[in-house]
């Protein structure tokens, strides 16, 4: 997992190795899975529908599957250029 | 011709505007400078956080798209991270092609998408010294980015 | 602040740009350079004519009407005459302005009517050596203008 | 009265002094009046409707009256940029 901006200061770390259970198959299962771990994860993933997710660098919509990725990224809407 | 660069340090525009190359049937060349700006005197830079790696590979993506949808002969983008302070330059996006139009529409395009789909974030640091709130995506960039579809 | 100004010498685009100032509450820098095209090896140059004082007036009346139409900070034109090779810049336009929209704009808005109404006139010179035709106006160019009414 | 590009060439001169009949009222008139006197002015002038004209530096239609123009200048339509 890699954290980004106010996602990555909110959570603590900027990346870090997990292990998913079986039943985290998509994007979005994954956020609800991470907000269950602790406050800091609440707190950073609580505004579900404005965290972006990309699987192996790319974007991603919440319902798309995981399966295969290894990278996976969360961050806010990007405020880049 | 896509050409993608991040960087740390100040742009060179002159190396910038180079790399576009010569070329005897390009007829028009547009560019787009992004400064950081001063918020009537509020800030005093803002920091740029971004996503190695993906951030180029977006940026390119974004420019084959643009080539693909205009008769566009060559695209440079360049992209500041880190402390950018007021009056430097963000990002440096030039395109060029026979005819000013497909120029024009492609850094217009390359910029809205960049600007919601490049993964970097910028949060503002003020004039008193303090470190100052992540910046907010905004409405209007995501409109700009629609009139595209 | 607009700055128009032709001459009779290549380009120095540092200086153009340099012409724009600086200005902490510039967000976007939009330009635009047009070149000489070689039209796949057939030219070797193109020889402007102008109309002396009617070109420098007529240019700052489309940079004024482009400053009243969108919140712009600054346009600079400067456009060649007489012969310029091919590769060689011949009009390099630039607007300054706090967000991108406004700065893409009047630069396209300033090249659409300068392209048909500031008085110059193009004509071919072949790379053997001798004087081809004037270039004739183009609907492009006309349609280009019609879409800012 | 000044002359640019091919409407220049034809004509064979840059420009000149004309001292105006009373009836020539516009623009159009001039170049129908101008086109009568010779052949260049003919052949330079013949597609009426192409030719461009300004007044004192400014472009009119040709209706436009000449009244109290100090410089008329005829051109054909402009290509730079």
């Amino acid at each position: 997992m890699k954290y980004f901006a106010w996602v990555r200061e909110r959570i603590g770390r900027a990346e870090e190795e997990i292990e998913l259970p079986a039943d985290v198959g998509t994007a979005g299962e994954l956020i609800v899975w991470l907000k269950g771990r602790g406050e800091e994860y609440a707190h950073a993933l609580e505004r579900d529908r404005f965290i972006r997710v990309a699987l192996d660098q790319r974007h991603v919509r919440h319902d798309a599957p995981l399966s295969g990725a290894r990278e996976v990224a969360l961050f806010p809407p990007m405020t880049g250029g | 011709m896509i050409d993608v660069r991040l960087t740390g340090e100040a742009l060179d525009l002159a190396e910038a505007a180079a790399r576009l190359g010569d070329d005897p049937d390009t007829g028009a060349i547009a560019t787009f400078l992004g400064l950081c700006r001063g918020e009537t005197g509020r800030l005093s830079a803002l920091e740029l956080e971004h996503y190695p790696g993906m951030a180029e590979a977006e940026i390119t993506r974004i420019a084959e798209s643009a080539m693909s949808r205009w008769p566009v002969r060559g695209i440079v983008a360049i992209h500041r991270f880190g402390i950018v302070k007021v009056g430097e330059p963000i990002v440096f996006v030039a395109a060029r092609s026979s005819h000013r139009d497909a120029a024009f529409d492609a850094v217009r395009y390359v910029m809205d998408f960049l600007k919601t789909e490049a993964p970097f974030w910028k949060r503002e640091h003020l004039v008193d010294g303090t470190v100052g709130p992540w910046v907010d995506a905004t409405d209007a960039d995501e409109r700009a980015k629609a009139r595209w579809a």
